[in-house]
């Protein structure tokens, strides 16, 4: 009974959450410690078997692994025809990287973060189910349990950002949320019976190889791209995102940046693999450069006028989502002309490893404000001032983070901003012109929050602020660490990490 | 192998971190060079508030939070008024801007 | 008049006409609990588009023990229903308690009133 | 404060709970010959829960035992999937296998025999036990909510 640990590493991915999430109500009634030890002892486990599935993708290549099936074919087809598939691919190694790092760093800060609060084996839960859900979206291979996951994600994040209650405001946040994500996961089941009444398959591969552009592909087409915009947060339809990220405890928002990244990730894999050519990609690009510059634009520009720190923060995080659609969106409007190897590539690069480091530097943010709010319990920026004096570390990671936003040279937000921009500026100059007038004012609003929040005198009402407790140091020290290795090393990361992701979206495995 | 590692597409991090050291190595040598008995003399009166008494170091010389930018959101109020608008908070509101958009991104792709 | 091909597209009307009221409440109605019926409304819909994907004409349910003949319906349609009623419920449970909460905090349940996040 | 309701709507719910109680277990046992399966048969047997809550206004102090139920169900649910990790994942090792569900299934007409489904069945009665917890937990939770607003009598403005 040898099992061969690397090619069941993408189902193992999801059970190891989903099976340490369930069990943590029955260990709970046995001790409290042995509840957080499994918490961190799942963690661990998926974060192993996430390195084993992105080597093997590294070393060998991806592949499809068929739930049920009888033999685990290379290429999906054969007896997969009815059955849920998984794909190890080059997008699915890279997203779970994001995920399993924020969540790490995460898990450790929410330990000392979430001591103060009741039920916290339901927090335990709800955030491994978090987990599995932006997992199963990212890994799946198959329409409609993407729809299953994509739900799961929702109904999790949505209980998590209703956990602390400031004042019913949490609850509210948390409500419409979830109100707009059953609607769009609504319009995304039409869109999959549109599919499936069609082709008979749900497969994404067998789908993208009959699918011709109908009619009625464009309007599942339409419905799939928007969904899934609204997942990820832009423009026209991000309006829940700034009450989510703000509402949500701290420890939780890093995830739940990741978990509407895994809308953008598979909003890719929708649009470059399974509709690809059989849609007028130069139109479909526009659509989703004109949703990148209007989530850069409106995002920055509203985070200026922010009076609480984390809806500031919610705000960056729309404006830099914009940056990756910008950027994948050039891509896609080149895909298939001459012009892909000279710019379009580069673009979609610059777009994909925006993303792993927007997941690492938002992540970072959110922490430090989590701390604020966690030591002084103000969330307005008017009442806070002068912490500085006695939150040295805390002030380190915020400028961390503030720097590598902002794009200033040595980070690594620079790395890929630098990449999107000379692009993007050969495909179009006013847009590139745009995202970086953007990133000034990302600068502007974050030396805003900066002066507002560490300098000035020091404060007698905020005077008994002692500096973070040390696992929340910990958390943070880790989404530092990778956010400085990047910076260092960018080239490393392109070319291990990116290019496989890139290479994924045009075939799949 | 270090090129290879860490650069990507003419951008190399630690080409700057170098220069930025060396940079920093020449200034702090000027530093030193500097005469150190100078007294700092020139700025020793007190800032001229236009007559008001200082508030010395009290919270109310910090200016932060909201007010940071006024001129900037007065400026271009005509821009930032419809926008804050349009965050109504309301569900309903939302909803619209999903099916408006959903409506919108649907004539583009047929008809383009 | 090919009565026969307009009487196959009725569960599709019927579909349009459901998701359009369940839309039509979600949009407009201002109570929360009629947004949650609408989303209900809208739920059963997208189900009844489902299960009318799968009908073939003169085919058998696909009753392995009891089947008069080979030619049975494919049941992927019927397993996609199933899945998402059940989300449905869940989806539903989890909003009716949110509402359960704001009502507690906010005293009313008019989304008129429960704007606190907003600007 | 304990809202009850009569007596006789409480003698009635005792005779009426075990009906239900015993079709919901068929409904979950037969999923994989009749239409059921563990969600539908777990409902019907939490519908007998919400005519307790209803009849009796308290489920007693079970909150936790409720929660512990729903989690072994759906840990079991896991463990008998990954059970079949040496070909893949869900995998149905014990169809054909002869053993406790393993029986072969006759060709043509007949009525169906329960130890033929393979792991199925097994996943039936899981999905079932989770479910039953699930849906009381919710119907009470729910349930206590407003029986705390009503039982207060506060003024609320609608």
């Amino acid at each position: 009974m040898n099992i061969d640990i690397v090619q069941h590493s993408p189902a193992l991915i999801l059970a190891v959450p989903l099976l340490f999430a369930f069990l943590t109500p029955i260990v709970a009634r046995i001790s409290e410690k042995g509840r957080d030890a499994i918490f961190f002892l799942g963690l661990f486990i998926m974060a192993f078997f996430v390195s084993v599935m992105a080597y093997e993708v590294y070393t060998v290549g991806g592949w499809s692994y068929v739930f049920g099936g009888g033999t685990v074919t290379p290429n999906g087809t054969g007896s997969s025809f009815f059955r849920i598939l998984f794909v190890a691919d080059g997008i699915s190694a890279m997203a779970s990287i994001t995920l399993t790092i924020s969540a790490i760093g995460a898990a450790i800060y929410s330990y000392k973060f979430m001591e103060h609060d009741t039920g916290l084996n339901k927090f335990n839960t709800l955030f491994l189910l978090m987990i599995a859900g932006v997992n199963g979206m990212v890994l799946t291979g198959d329409l409609f349990n993407l729809f299953v996951w994509f739900e799961v994600a929702s109904v999790s994040s949505a209980a998590l950002i209703a956990f602390k209650n400031y004042e019913g405001e949490a609850v509210e946040a948390a409500l419409k949320y979830m109100i707009l994500s059953v609607v769009a996961g609504l319009f995304f089941l039409l869109s999959i019976g549109f599919l499936y009444g069609q082709y008979g398959v749900l497969n994404f591969q067998l789908l993208a190889e009959n699918i011709t552009g109908t009619n009625l592909d464009k309007i599942a087409l339409t419905i799939l791209v928007v969904v899934l915009a609204l997942k990820a947060g832009a423009v026209p339809l991000h309006f829940i995102i700034p009450d989510a990220y703000s509402m949500a405890p701290g420890s939780v928002t890093a995830v739940l940046v990741v978990a509407s990244q895994a809308g953008l990730w598979v909003l890719f894999r929708v649009v470059f693999t399974l509709y690809g050519l059989a849609v007028n990609t130069f139109t479909l690009g526009w659509i989703v450069i004109v949703l990148g510059i209007l989530s850069m634009f409106i995002g920055v520009t509203m985070a200026l006028v922010q009076k609480t720190v984390k809806r500031l923060m919610a705000y960056h995080a729309i404006s830099q989502t914009g940056y990756m659609l910008l950027g994948v969106g050039v891509g896609l409007a080149v895909l298939g002309q001459p012009e892909m190897d000279i710019y379009g590539r580069l673009a979609m690069e610059g777009g994909i490893f925006h993303i792993i480091n927007h997941a690492m530097y938002k992540g970072l943010l959110f922490m430090t404000a989590g701390v604020i709010i966690y030591e002084t319990g103000k969330r307005k920026l008017d009442e806070l001032g002068g912490l500085g004096h006695s939150m040295k570390w805390t002030m380190v990671f915020f400028m961390i983070g503030a720097l590598a936003i902002a794009g200033i040279p040595p980070f690594n937000g620079f790395a890929s901003k630098l990449m999107i921009y000379k692009s993007v500026y050969s495909f179009n100059p006013l847009l590139s012109i745009i995202a970086m007038v953007v990133s000034i004012l990302t600068l502007a609003s974050f030396v805003k929050v900066f002066h507002s929040i560490f300098m000035g005198p020091k404060d007698e009402s905020v005077s008994k602020t002692t500096e973070a407790p040390k696992p929340m140091l910990l958390g943070m020290a880790i989404l530092a660490g990778v956010v400085i290795l990047f910076s260092l090393f960018p080239g490393l990361v392109v070319s291990t990490i990116v290019e496989p992701a890139v290479e994924a979206l045009g075939v799949i495995v | 192998m270090i090129n290879q590692l860490v650069l990507v597409r003419e951008w190399h991090p630690l080409v700057l971190i170098l220069i930025g050291l060396i940079v920093g190595l020449v200034v702090y040598v000027i530093y030193r060079l500097g005469n150190p008995s100078f007294k700092e003399t020139r700025y020793k009166r007190e800032p001229f508030l236009s007559g008001n008494v200082s508030p010395g170091e009290s919270k109310a010389l910090h200016i932060g939070g909201s007010n940071l930018y006024w001129g900037f959101t007065r400026a271009l109020k005509k821009y930032f008024k419809p926008l804050v608008g349009a965050h109504t908070g309301i569900v309903n509101d939302y909803l619209y801007w999903f099916i408006i958009t959903i409506a919108i991104v649907m004539v583009v792709l047929y008809f383009v | 008049m090919n009565w026969e091909a307009i009487l196959m597209t009725i569960p599709y009307m019927t579909v349009v006409i459901l998701f359009m009221i369940g839309l039509f409440t979600v949009l407009f109605k201002k109570n929360l609990i009629k947004i949650i019926m609408g989303i209900a409304i809208m739920q059963n819909a997208a189900n009844l588009f489902l299960v009318s994907l799968a009908y073939r004409r003169g085919e058998y349910a696909p009753i392995f023990t009891s089947a008069e003949s080979t030619e049975m319906v494919m049941p992927t349609a019927h397993a996609l229903t199933l899945t998402s009623i059940v989300i449905g419920l869940a989806t539903t449970a989890l909003l009716l308690s949110f509402v359960i909460m704001i009502k507690k905090h906010y005293g009313s349940i008019n989304t008129d009133d429960v704007r606190r996040c907003k600007e | 404060m304990n809202w009850k309701m009569s007596r006789i709507v409480r003698t009635v719910t005792n005779f009426l709970i075990v009906p239900i109680i015993v079709y919901g277990i068929y409904l979950v046992l037969h999923g994989h010959l009749t239409p059921g399966g563990g969600f539908q048969g777990g409902a019907v047997i939490a519908s007998s829960t919400a005519l307790l809550i209803i009849a009796y206004g308290t489920l007693g102090e079970h909150e936790k035992d409720l929660s512990s139920v729903e989690a072994l169900g759906l840990t079991l649910f896991i463990l008998i999937a990954l059970l079949g990790i040496g070909t893949t994942m869900f995998y149905n090792f014990l169809a054909g296998a002869g053993g406790v569900f393993g029986g072969t299934i006759p060709e043509g007409i007949n009525p169906g025999y329960i130890n033929t489904g393979g792991t199925v069945p097994l996943m039936n009665i899981f999905v079932g036990l989770e479910v039953t917890a699930a849906l009381s937990l919710i119907i009470w939770m729910m349930s206590k909510e407003t029986f705390v607003i009503n039982s207060e009598k506060k003024e609320v403005k609608d």
